[in-house]
Parts: C-alpha cells; structure tokens; sequence
C-alpha cells in the first residue's frame, strides 16, 4: 500500500494544468463589460491545479484504499452486496443510450422510453402490481413517493383524519423516517417472541385515523412475517393502505408477490435487489408499484405505449405531480433492466433461492458459536448477536474490526435496533460456498479467541490504510472541509 | 438454472441444503404461506446471453438520437458539457462503484477522503462554510433546502422565484404539498414593464409585496430558468430584513466566473452538480449538491464525511453527525435519505481537479462566449426576437417566428437537437425558446445551427 | 506549450535549471550537432483537444464498416467471436495495463501469476510440457519454432504445408530469406484425385517425397487453413521416422472439442490466441502462442515465468530462464524478443477462465453446428459449389457461381462481410470463397447471409 | 492486501460455469459421426470451473498485487514509462476502429487506412525519414526489419560479402540479438571514455565487409552520440547502411532527427516514446521510417493515397515481404496516432525537453551521493553506479528492493552491461518535480544508510505481496505450469 497522506489541494502546483479543452473559436465576450461588477467573482475558488497524471495517480491511490464486492465477500446486512455483472456496465454507458437529454422529443428518444416502459412491465409483473414508476431516485425516496401516494388517496376520499402510519418496529429506518417527513404521526408496534409483528398490538390500535401501515418485509430480522395476509386483511378492514418495503425482494423473487399479499403499493430497490451497484453511497433507484385503484395517483410522467409508439403522459389530473427530476435514475434502471434480461423468471427465481440457503446456511453454522435471539429458518438475512462475547468485553464492533484484518467486509452491525450487538448477515446468492465456509471459519475462531484471549481482538484492524478511527472527535469538533 | 452468477453448483446445494437440515429448497420457504408461493414462473421475456443482450440494446439505442450524433442546444437543467476522459476511468475502479455507503471506515478511505474534497470543493464554489455529500438531484436539494429552512425559524411559507427551473419547483409543490408549508411563486420582470437590464429577473417589487414574518425562505436561481443572472445580494437583504433565509440556486459552472451565492449573503446554497463530469444520462442520475453557512451545519439532510484521527494519530475520514439521520434516530431523523449520489460526486471531485481554477473559468468563459455569439448570431438572422434584456449565461431566450414546436422537428431532420418550448410552462411566454450552448459547441455547429434556425423560419426548403 | 501531461510548470522549470546549472533548456541540447538542430517546428497537424479528437476518430470509424454494425463471415486466421464482458473490465485495470514487463517480481505478482496461468492454460490446450509468455502472433511463433528446431537438430530444410495460413507462410519466407534455412512447401489433395475424405489436407505422398535426414521440421496447421482437420497422427510419424521435428499451428478454440497436438505427436505446437478473448483490432494486436514439449523447453524465445519462492517460503512467480535473452547474451540469445503480448495473454486467460472446460467446448460445438449449418443452407441453394470434402471446423471452402470479389461487393451493401477470396494465394482455387461461421453468429443471421448469397449469384434484385 | 495464495485452477469446482452464451439456434452437429475418432478430445483440458464473480476477483485481486504507471512513479530506465493519457484508451476502444476485420475489402477500411496513411506521414516527419512501416510489434521486431532491409539493399546490389554489423557496446540487448538473427555477424566497438563510440576503433573496422552499423542513440548510457554526423560519413563512405535504434526518441522529438544525421533506417518504440501502454509486457508498436532509397524494400503492403483513397499496395517487386500478419499492431497505433495527434510539434518538443531536463535534474541531485560514471549533461535518461555503496556490501538490488518499500519502482538495474552495478535512470516528461524530489530525498537516504547501517537494507521489500523471491531456484528446476 502506497502512504500518501495528502489531500488533492494539498498537491496543487501554482499554474499547473489538467485539462485539454478546445481553444475558444467564437468572439470572446469582455466580462467586465457584459456582467455588472458585482455579479463577478473576485476570489478564486480554491481548486486544486494538478495535472492529468496528477488526478490519475491521487484517486487510484485513493480507489485503492476503499473495499467493493470485486475486492471479496461483502455480507452487509439490509444492502443485498451482490456481485455486479460486468456486461450491465457496458450496457450503460452505450452513448446511444446515455448520451441522452431527457427534455428531447419522445419521438426522438423511443428506445430509451420502450426500456422505461418495459421496466415497469417486467417490475409490475416481480411485485405483482399494476403499474410502477421509476422515478424515485432510492428506497427511502421510493418510500416517501409511496406516503405521498396513501396521503392524496385518503385526501381524494376526503378523509383528512387519516394521520398515522404504523410501523414496526422491526422495519428498517428510512420507513418512520419517511413517514414523518410525508406528513404523518408515526405509530410503532412491537415485535412478538418469534420476531414477528404483534398481531394483538396491532389489533388495539388500529382505527379510522390510520392512514396505512408500512411493513419491511423479510424485516429487519431476515423474518418472513408468517401472518402477512392476516395483516393485510385487518388494516384494509379499518381503511388503511398497505405499504410494502420491498427492498429485501432478493428473498422472494418469483417466489412470492407483494401485490398477492394484499399490498397496495411496494418498493424494489434496483440497487441491491437488481444487481445495480451502489457506488459507494449511490446512486441507486427505488421503483415503486401500485395496485390499480392506486395508479392515478402515480407521479407524472406515466409512459404510455399508444399505437407502437411510447409517450411520457403527463394529464394525471390526480397525480401527487413529481418527486424528482425527469424520469428517474435511468442510468441506474438500464442496468437492472440488462440484469432482469439476462437472468428471466427462472433466474431471478434462482436468485432468491440461493440467496435464501446462503443465509440459512450460515445461520446454522453460527448457531452454537453466536446467540441468535430468532433462530428459525431466515430468509436472504438474518441477525446474530455477539451478546456472549459482550460478557468477556468483546463487542460486535471489535468483531467486525477483526473481520477487516481477514479482507472481509463485516455485516451491518448494531442494526436493527431492536437486537443488543446486532450482527445482521446478508451472504447474497453470488457468493460461493468455499466463501461462506471461509467467513463461517474466521468467525468460528473469533468466538473462540472471544473467549480465550478478549484483548487479542481490541486492536484491530491492524492491516488497513488506518487504524481505529476517533469518530466521536469527529462529530464533536466537525472538520467537513479542507481549508487553505 | 444456471447462471454465470450464482457460483452454487447442484451438488453443493444439496451439501447445503442438508447441512441445513432441510429437505428442498422449498422446505426453506416454508413461512410463506402456502396460497401465496407462486405456482408458475413469473410473466418475463426469455433470458438472453450477454451477447444478445447486447445486441439488444444497440437496436434499441439505434431507435434514439443521442447527443454524439446530435449537435444538443437542449439545456433547461441538464447540460451536455465537455467530460475529461479520465472521469471515466477513475469512477470505473471498482473499489469505488461496486462499494456501499462507507460504514466501515477502515477500508473506505477512498470514497470518504473522496467526499471530504467534494465537500470542500462544493464550499469553495459556492462560497459557503459546509457541503454534504451530495443529495438526489438539485430538486430534491430545494426540497430539503426548504425544510430545514422552515425548521430552523418555524416559519411555514416560503417564497419561490418564477424563474426557478419549473422542474424543481413541481418537485417542491408534491412534497411540500401535506408538510404544512406553503409556496409563494414569486414573478420575474416581463420586458414591457421594465428598465432594460431587469427584465427576466425576480421581480423585486412583487417578492417585497410577498415577504412578511412568516416568510421561512426565499429561494431563488442565479443564472435562473432563462440564464439571467439573479442580483442574489439585494435579494439577500430583503431576506434579511424579515429574518427569512436566502436559499440560492445555482449552476456550479457558472460559480468559476460568478460570484459565490456565500459571499453575496445566501444561507445556502444548493443546485444540479450534473454539468461538473457527469453525462445526461436521460436525466437521471443527477447530483444534487446541498450547501450552507455554519449555523445550518448539523442541519444538514444526507450523509456527511468529517475528518478526524486513527488511533496512531494518522488524518482519516469517516461519516459523521449520524445522529441526525434516520438509522439512528428513525422518525425524529432530519432527513430520510439513506442512500446519495457517492459516484456522481467522485466524478464532480474528478472533473472539478482536473479542470482546476483555470479550466473551470475557462469552461464558464466558453459558455458565455459562445452563447453570447449564438445569441446575436440568431437575432441577426432577423428570424427571431429578443425576449429579455438582463445578462445571461449559458442559456437565454428567444422567440422565433415559428412554434418552437415545429422549429424543433424540422432541427431535428438536421440532427440537431433544438432549445427548450418555454410555452407549456410559462403561458406568457408563448412561443419562446431557452437555448443553451456549452463550450462544446463549435462555431462551425452553431453557424450550422443559426443557418438551419433562420432557412426553416424562412419557411425556405432546408 | 501548455499541456495536462506536463506537470512542470514555467516557474519549475526555471529552478531545475538553475539547479541543473545551465541557462536554458537550449543549452541541454548542447551535445546535438549545431547544424542537427532543428529550426523550426515539425510538420503536423495542429493539436486537437480530447474532445476535438475523439470527434475526429469518430468521424474516421464511419468510413469504416465495422463487425459491429455488419454480420461478419470473414475468418483466415483472425475470428469474431463473443468475448465476454468481464474480459474488458479485467484488462482495463491499470495496475496491469499501465506496467511494464514484470522486472521486479514483488511488484509485479499480478501479471506473473497471470502468465503462469495462461502458460498452464496454452499447454493443457495443446497437450505440451510447457508454453511461453507470448509472442507477437501466430505468423512470427511459426518463424521462432522453425529456428528453434533448426537449431536443435542442425538442420536446414523445413517443410510447411500449403494449408498453413499464407500470411504465415510469407513471413516465414521473408525472415527466413537469409538464415540458411531452405523452405519447402508441400501442397494439398485436390477433389479430383482423392478419395473422399481426404482433399484440402496436406498431401502425404508428396510430404513423404521431400522428408529427409535434412527435413528440420515439418510445420502444418490443423484445422487448416481451409478449416480442414489434418491428420497429426499420422504426420507426427512420417517426421519421427526421419528425425524431423514437427511443428503444428493449432486453433486454440478448436482443441476445445479437438485431440491435442501433444497427444497427437506435435512437438512444438504454435499458433494464433487471437479468438481467445481478444478483438480482432483490424489485425492487431494478436496473441502468438508457443507451446513444447520437454527437451525444448530451454530453448524457447520470448519471456517465461516460473513459480518460485520466496523468503519466507511462500510461493511466488518470477521471469526465467533469462539466461536466453537479448539483455544478457546478446547476440547469443535465443531470440531476439524483448516485448510480447502479455496484455492480450491476460484476455485470453481471463477468457479461457470465464468459459472454463464446459464453455470452450460449447463455443466450439456452436462453431461446428452454425458453419455445417451455413456450408449445407449454401450448397442447397445450388449457387455454390463443393471444393473439399474432409471434415472442417468453423471455416469452409465453397464455390460460388459467380467471382468473391464481386460477391462480397454485393454482401458488402447487405451489411454483411463476406468471407475470403482463395484466388489470389491459391489460384488452382480460383473463384473459390472460404467462410468463417462462428457461435456468434444467429440462425437468423446465417440465413440472411444465405438467402442474399443465393440471390446475389442468381443474379435477381437483391 | 487480501492475501489470496491460490491459481485460478485451485479455485475450480467441478460444475460450476462463468460464461454466457447464446443458445444454440441451429441443427446440433454429431461429432462422433462427423469426425473421424482419432481427431476427438479424450481427456478435456484442465481449464477451470469457476463463475465470473470468482474470476473478476481473482484477477482484481491480481491486479492490486502490481504496480503500473498510474500507481506512481516508474523511472525504469530505457523503458520511458510515461504516463500513458486516459483518452487513447477510449479511442481505441471505439467499436467502428477497433472491430475490423484486417482482411476486409479495402474500400470498407478506409477510416483505418487513413489512419495508418497518416501515421505513417507523421512518423516519417518526426524521424525525418521517407517513408514509415508500422508493420512491426516491437522495437525489436522493428531492428529486425531494419536489418532484413539492410541485408535486400545490398543483395539488390548483388553486393553479398557484407556480412557484418557493428554495434556498439552501449547500444540496446536486442541491436545484436536482432543482427544476430537476421544471419548477420555481429561487431562489437567499445565506447570511449566519455561514453560514446570510440571512433578509432570504429575506423578500424570499416571495410567492404560491413552491412551496416546500428545505434541506440541516445545511447544507453543516456547520452547522445557527439560525432554521429562523423560516423554515420564513415561508415556511408564504406558502403554500409546506417541503422537508428530510435527507442529513445523521448530525448529528441522535435529536437533533432535521425534522418538528418544521416541515418538510412530507424525505429520508434509506440509503446514507449507515443505513450502506449505497455501492457505488464505488451503489445507494443516498433515502426520504422527509411530514406528514398530503400522504399522499394519496405514490408508489403504499403498503404498509398490514391485519389483521396487509402489503397494497400502489394505489388512492390522489391519488398521484403511481411514481418507479421496484416498492418501491424493498429490497437497500438491508434493510440500513438491520438497522442500525436493531440500534442502536436510544439506539444511533442516540450515532452523532450521536460524528459530531458527531468533527466539532468536527478542527475544533479544525486552526483554527491552515488557514483555517475559518464556524468556530463545527459539527455532523457542517466546511468548511475552503486559502486560506491557496493563497497559496504548495498548492491544496486539491494536499493532497487529498498525502494519498493517507498511506494516507488525501482530504475533498470545491471544494465547497460558497460556500467557496474549500473542503475539507469528514465524519470521521463510526465513526472512532477514534487515526485523527482522525494526520490531525490529517498535515494539520498538510501545512500547514507548504506554508509552508516548497510545492514538494514538487505531484507527489503518488507511491504510488498511477496518478499525476495528465488530467481536461481526458479531457473535451476523450472516450474513453468501447474499441474493437477
Ligand atoms: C429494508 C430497507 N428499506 C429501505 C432502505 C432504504 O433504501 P435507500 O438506501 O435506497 O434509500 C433500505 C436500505 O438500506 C433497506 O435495507
Ligand atoms: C533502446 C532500446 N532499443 C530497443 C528496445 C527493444 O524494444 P522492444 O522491447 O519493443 O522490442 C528497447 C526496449 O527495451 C530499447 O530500450
């Protein structure tokens, strides 16, 4: 590993250049004459002025010192890392495709309208619904698209009093987030015994001033929620909408559809369930269908296909309007639109399954080295806790610390909440078994070494780029830039 | 079904499948309950190979016309800008795009010092104290803009200039719709009523008119909707004197040559970073920047990188302020956003090292040079009329002597790709057209351009 | 002269020269004759910029008709086949692209280790005891293995069949024109006079006629280059009986399906790796393998590596067996080969590893079915006629009725290529057309071919 | 760095498939019916079984286990390893060049006959020659060209008595290899003592007998040949041909050119001097340029402008044939033909004298520190001995092995061979000063380490994948595949 410690400002060479533009070929304008004074920059900003070479060297170094899936095995829990397949990103940057403005004519964009078109197809038919949109640019985007879709239905009906939504509180964080941030009042029930929603406490609160209930589903435990359709049935009884987190779709792909289940509207997230990559933060997309009462709600535009040819409909009189820009990620669509081509309906269902057995087997070769608070056959995920190690002063932390040492990305930890040293464990379907049999050793032994020799594991990691890093210094005293 | 991605062979599965004591694969989904599990296979066209995929494709990209074969003139938010190779190939390592959001800082030090200079480079441009790592789009980052305007003072109006793109402000009118804030849309000067200079900027009397002590915020887009430069100081005032923050729009191109929304008295600052390295894409992803002076800080909505020490002292880099966000605090979170725009804002912190102060400046003076010369080369051709009279950049508007409707299907035969019908969304407007020309744009296309634009209002065979 | 590839900026240089201790950068140059100097700037065009540039080869690629755009039915030695996705992605790394050979073994693991792969890879292929890093294509590892067994029994005679590849043939001609070396060709059976079965490979009656005790090597391809099997075996003998060496030029996709030269009795096994991963490039780069048995090991050109250990007994690739090359012996290496294909033998080994045991073979069963698919639908049509009858693979001989040249001009405005014209090499085969059918081909594509073929040579309006 | 020990074969599992391929479309073809037995594969070659995850990481893995041009600085002497512009990358990956046939009909290739036209054009501007062959893959393999040429020239002559070919001890390891090769025997002249060719030595050789006479120049040693117009009058005046090894044009472009120092042939190197990379090892591009004269005897085909048509030409009676299949290494060449393209004469004269000053910078900088044998303003590179160091026992390994430890690779070491314990020195034009410093600095400790703790240098590389490796042992008992 290269130790370079600099910023690239802290490389900038008074006059150096990196960059070859044509030369200017019209009249130039003289700036002080076209503009006012004051609307005239009078201090540069400081960027850096570093060559070609320069930037080349400083963020492959940098690329360097960060860990995606290609590097090895990624078992974050809720984020679905699978492997993302080469060709889609060949397919994604077809400057046919991606060198496209999204304001030109639809005549003259049919190809990339018939994908988006297709999309919510093939999306509608995964979740079993009746149309998707694409436009949200994530799940938690896809989410508050989804509340904003339950609000203006109960405003349509004109039942204002709707107010709450109900999550569990085994739903993932973006779900109350989202739902207060639409507007609402944010009802949590609890968990029962077997990690599944509490059909009684859910009973004792639902009345005519629930606007809906937000299901994450597998939830947060990797759980399927057994009494789904149970659920689904009283919450419709009492006039609430059934909203349906679809970001662990990778569990049940052709497996089973959110829409059979009795949910109105449901998110998918390309970027975990779909292969997509998440670029180390993003971007991502979070589609979302609805059933068909729901479809005139949907944001504009709805691409329709009229006589063979594909046109963004805009007259949607009771459309919530728009939740972002244009049509949504379309670079991020094309690429789950290449993966659910190449891999059809047995494929995406192959997915789920080996997907699901991956977790499932990891679960039970943990089982008598880890406390699982809900041990039963998991979906894509489940969650462990490093309670026991707790005992001899080792936390899930310092576990995952450990992990980095051994190149593997730890699972998500301390989420969800609701399970003390939360260890949740997502291997994804591309993960070879040699791969799991590798994690399940190192994590076998550092139970072992848990026990035997706790201060063995404080200190790692030992073999990356930095040590432990002081987050709390961090957020107390925040340094968010660099200054000159 | 074998796939290429799925590294399981059959006999592995069962290995696995007995080790976890199950009888079938399907024994493993037995918590679903039986009337649900899908008795057929899911209604999707067949698999196709990565070489047909590909096939595919090309015969569907063959059914677009792209902005390569094209010469674009298409602006209104989206820019199709120069992009230095080298973008490319920094954002194609994979530890980068095949990466999550950094929690393990340890191993991410790459996306994370990556956003700390996006972060400080997004400040410096807008002249501001913080940046966040980036949001979805610049809409959305009016959005959230709004918000925390409106929980900072409590105040539940907010004041939108016309001329901000019409595009965000359909995105603020749906979210905002239940959130108990309303919108105020504030005017832009017409020609007829206004000292030459002015016209297509906000007009100040009537934002005046609108202020009060319930305004949370202003918020304004410099250079606005029709590429007029906004007077973002005197704005500022008028924010001032009412204690309403001063939310600010802008293009971070034009920031190389324009003074910063920062030093001209907004409180934040927030836009569409796509122009800086990265393609149009069809409009998405975008990259939405978020900016704000020092009060606003650990207000800020989205993830944050702050710079702190390893335990041996070293500089490092990790995520921080999280206590604002949602996988923490769940409902009494800022923001619900979880996931940003890492990679687009590694190609805006590519683009922007690459380009440098020089070439920044270079890039906005080509833009105005070569707007400013499509401009009076189209007037010249005495087939279209002045619509404003206040400075521009990059873009401005005109009215040709017929529809831009129809304009643009006749530029199309000619492979261009024609401004923007301002006619839908500006009823007064009626038959204008917004024209943007990037320094990408030579003087041989827009000759080509003005020639075509005046033959086909000419009604001339072209 | 300013440019993003020259770090040094004016004031830098004015130090290091100062610090150099001479007035100017002239003054460097000192030791270049006066009168060498030259005065003014070369002649070339005006630098473009990146953008300028890529519009610029845009703009030649559409003077081009690319195997993209057009079904290609060309073969003769370089193959459009389907590479996988992954390939590009792997060779795009730059800590493999941007290296040079592998001098410092710790930091050059990743290409080391790579070529010992594909080293394994070529020799479970061909059947050999081992196989060379690469070298410039299968036309110059012919050459190197005819020097190669010259040196190693003394002998000065080389026997090549006229079924190997003309390109072949010629630089064996022309690098061997001054080497002592005589080249003998031996020609093939014709329809004619041979029993079914048997024409278009090498006619053993006349190999038998020129073997002698001088016979160095004899050098044959198979499939040939009319796509046509020849029997190693069998020629394996005739060599072994006088001593001769015998050299096989191998298509490294066919040995998916085909018995090995090793096996077979070749001793030297070379050849073009092209079709393994890589694009045809217009013919360049390509991927010469060279693969032999024990004795020869030590005498084989180009770079090899090894597996070796390191410090701590951990195992580790190097270059070996140095000792034969140009940097240290001079004029008494082995071959005169510094640089090789190592780039193109990562594609091929990438490749080779996505298709594994199971995917070569499919891909050469595909070329079997899809060429005897196409060679039947063209002789149903009864415009083309038979020329051989042995059995091919990918790649046949057929006549049609009217001239290739003018043939493949008509396919040409199809969008389709067309395959190679014999006349101009073989001109016993004139008016004869050799056609290249790979997997990439669709049943929809090979029947387009055949139904324009078919109405091209009747003459109708196609 | 993940430490992964196994070959892609030990990763195999039976079963297990990475490829995607289109289904067969058409009648299956029965081998065994259609091929004689005896040509059918019994035991299938060992090729791995593993999935594209498992190959994509594997060769990632590989990757982050070398240092390229992009990793930092490479002064590997001889080798200009400059940085190679991202662009070129692009353009030749352009589908319309790059997915050509070379045997399509002409007419259909034109934008790649243009291409080749003017590279030739170019090329032949900047070596001030006639004409230019790109036929060549390497340098190499152009010296051999160039010599195949020298030895039609005087054959053409019926001139056959010219046998030999001087080289001199500072030229390249591949001039008499190639000299060797083309059936020539090869003269060694030494060099002077201030490291040119010693023109007494030379004079004394001189007779009907010389073919021709080959220099690197700059010669390996860094230097440029002071009385090259008086030795290349010598040996014309003898009857024998001149030939330029031009692998080191980075000194001179624009500068000065072989043909006008009165040299007949001359190479470039595409993959040093034009920026393209070298690939771990190739492929590279060795065009060369010849005078009037020896047109005629150039590779077959030459490409010709006729009518503004780009037409390959065969029929030249006097050719020597081809040196390889079809145009060359036209990947390559596009690549080279972009950076000439975009850097233009004024832009390709300051690379020389940025790699020249670059060059004399070190050299300055670390005179006092280690012994320069030839140590007088050199030109793109320089050689320096670890004699001095040698003395305690720090070989010029031992500091090569030192600076990989410092992120840097190390320059050429033990060659030219007229040096001892030589290390040659390229830092080339597209190295920042900054980066020419801290070498400076690293070398200058190096070298008082070696004084003051020789012993601390000798177990270097303590940071990289693999420690000092057994070269001897790997020679001794080959290990050249791996075996089941
Ligand atoms: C179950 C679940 N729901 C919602 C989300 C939010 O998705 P996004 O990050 O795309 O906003 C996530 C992602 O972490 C998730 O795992
Ligand atoms: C001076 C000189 N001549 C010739 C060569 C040979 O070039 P290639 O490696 O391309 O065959 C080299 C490369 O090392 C060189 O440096």
């Amino acid at each position: 590993m290269i130790r370079d410690e600099k910023l690239i400002f802290e490389k900038s060479v008074e006059g150096r250049i990196g960059y070859s533009l044509p030369e200017n070929d019209v009249p130039k304008v003289d700036l002080e004459a076209f503009y006012p004074d004051e609307f005239l920059r009078k201090t540069d900003p400081e960027l850096p002025e570093v060559s070609e070479v320069d930037v080349i060297r400083h963020y492959t170094n940098l690329s360097k010192r960060n860990y995606g899936v290609d590097s090895g095995f990624y078992p974050l829990g809720s984020c679905t890392m699978k492997y993302n397949p080469k060709i889609n990103e060949d397919i994604a940057s077809i400057e046919g495709l991606a060198q496209m403005h999204p304001l030109q004519d639809p005549q003259s964009a049919q190809g990339n309208l018939e994908i988006l078109y297709n999309m919510d197809r093939y999306l509608s038919e995964i979740l079993g619904m009746e149309r998707v949109t694409l436009q949200p640019a994530a799940g938690a985007h896809g989410e508050m698209t989804g509340l904003m879709i339950i609000k203006a239905y109960h405003m349509h009906r004109n039942d204002s009093k709707r107010v709450k939504i109900i999550v569990p509180d085994s739903s993932h964080g973006t779900n109350p987030a989202s739902a207060a941030l639409a507007g609402f009042e944010v009802v949590h029930i609890p968990s029962d015994e077997r990690g599944c929603v509490d059909i009684k406490a859910l009973e004792s609160i639902l009345d005519d001033t629930v606007a809906g209930l937000m299901l994450t589903n597998p939830n947060t435990l990797g759980l399927f929620e057994e009494d789904i359709l149970k659920i689904s049935k009283m919450v419709h009884a009492c006039g609430g909408l059934l909203y349906y987190d679809g970001a662990n779709m990778n569990a049940i792909m052709g497996i089973a559809r959110p829409g059979d289940m009795g949910f109105d509207i449901a998110h998918v997230n390309l970027h975990k369930t779909f292969s997509t990559p998440h670029g180390g933060g993003g971007p991502g997309s979070g589609p979302i269908g609805v059933i068909k009462e729901l479809v005139p709600f949907l944001p504009v535009p709805v691409i329709e296909k009229v006589n063979d040819s594909f046109v963004p409909d805009y007259d949607r009189p009771l459309s919530i309007g728009k939740v972002k820009s244009f049509y949504g990620n379309f670079g991020v669509i094309l690429r789950a639109y290449s993966y659910i081509r190449t891999m059809g309906a047995q494929g995406l269902k192959a997915v789920s399954q080996a997907a699901v057995l991956n977790a499932n087997y990891i679960r039970k070769k943990l089982e008598d080295y880890y406390e699982i608070p809900y041990n039963r056959t998991c979906m894509h995920e489940f969650v462990l806790s490093a309670q026991k190690q707790a005992k001899s002063g080792v936390t899930a932390l310092d576990i995952a610390k450990n992990l980095l040492d051994e190149g593997i990305h730890p699972p998500t930890i301390y989420f969800p909440l609701i399970v003390q040293e939360a260890m949740m464990i997502e291997p994804t379907e591309t993960e070879s078994p040699e791969t799991l049999d590798n994690f399940i050793e190192i994590m076998r032994q550092l139970a072992v070494k848990a026990q035997d020799d706790p201060e063995s594991l404080k200190n790692a990691p030992k073999t990356t780029y930095v040590s432990r890093l002081d987050e709390v210094k961090a957020a107390r005293t925040p340094v968010l830039r660099w200054k000159k | 079904m074998k796939s290429s991605y799925i590294p399981m062979t059959r006999q592995q599965q069962e290995a696995m499948l007995s080790a976890v004591g199950v009888e079938s694969l399907e024994e493993l989904f037995s918590a679903i309950p039986e009337e649900l599990r899908l008795k057929k296979d899911l209604n999707l066209p067949k698999p196709l190979s990565e070489y047909e995929l590909k096939k595919h494709m090309n015969t569907l990209a063959r059914k677009n016309s792209d902005a390569c074969e094209n010469i674009c003139f298409l602006g209104a938010g989206v820019y199709d800008h120069i992009i230095p190779s080298a973008v490319k190939h920094i954002i194609s390592r994979q530890e980068f795009y095949t990466a999550y959001t950094p929690y393990q800082p340890e191993i991410s030090q790459g996306v994370l010092q990556s956003i700390f200079e996006y972060q400080t480079m997004i400040a410096e441009l807008t002249g501001m104290d913080a940046a966040n790592a980036s949001l979805y789009d610049g809409a959305t980052a009016l959005y959230e803009a709004v918000l925390l305007a409106s929980r900072f003072n409590g105040r539940k109006e907010v004041l939108v200039a016309r001329s901000v793109n019409p595009e965000y402000r359909k995105v603020l009118h749906s979210a905002l719709k239940y959130s108990g804030i309303t919108i105020k849309e504030v005017d832009f000067n017409k020609e007829e009523n206004n000292p030459a200079g002015k016209s297509g900027t906000i007009d100040l009397k009537k934002l005046q008119d609108k202020l009060s002590k319930d305004t949370a915020a202003i918020a304004i887009q410099s250079p606005n909707f029709f590429g007029i430069l906004e007077d973002i100081k005197a704005i500022s005032q008028k924010a001032k004197e009412v204690g309403a923050l001063l939310i600010a729009v802008c293009d971070p191109i034009s920031l190389g040559v324009f003074e910063s929304p920062g030093v001209l008295g907004a409180d934040i600052a927030v836009g569409e970073a796509q122009p800086l390295g990265n393609p149009m894409n069809f409009g998405g992803p975008l990259l939405g920047y978020f900016a704000v002076k020092s009060p606003f800080i650990r207000r800020m909505p989205g993830r944050i990188a702050g710079e702190t020490t390893d335990s041996q002292g070293r500089r490092g880099f990790v995520l921080t302020l999280q206590a604002r966000e949602q996988h923490i605090r769940r409902e009494k979170a800022t923001s619900n956003i979880c996931t940003n725009q890492a990679l687009c804002a590694l190609a805006a912190v590519s683009y922007l090292s690459l380009m440098g102060k020089k070439g920044l400046k270079e890039v906005a003076s080509q833009c105005i040079n070569k707007s400013v010369y499509t401009y009076k080369s189209l007037l010249e051709t005495g087939q279209v009329s002045q619509v404003f009279s206040a400075p521009f950049f990059r873009e401005f508007v005109v009215k040709p002597k017929i529809k831009p409707s129809v304009l643009n299907e006749a530029l199309s035969a000619e492979k261009i790709i024609g401004g923007y019908d301002l006619t839908a969304e500006y009823p007064e407007l009626e038959g204008c057209w917004l024209v943007a020309v990037t320094e990408k744009r030579s003087m041989e296309e827009i000759k080509h351009f003005v020639n075509k634009v005046n033959s086909i209002c000419q009604g001339g065979d072209y």
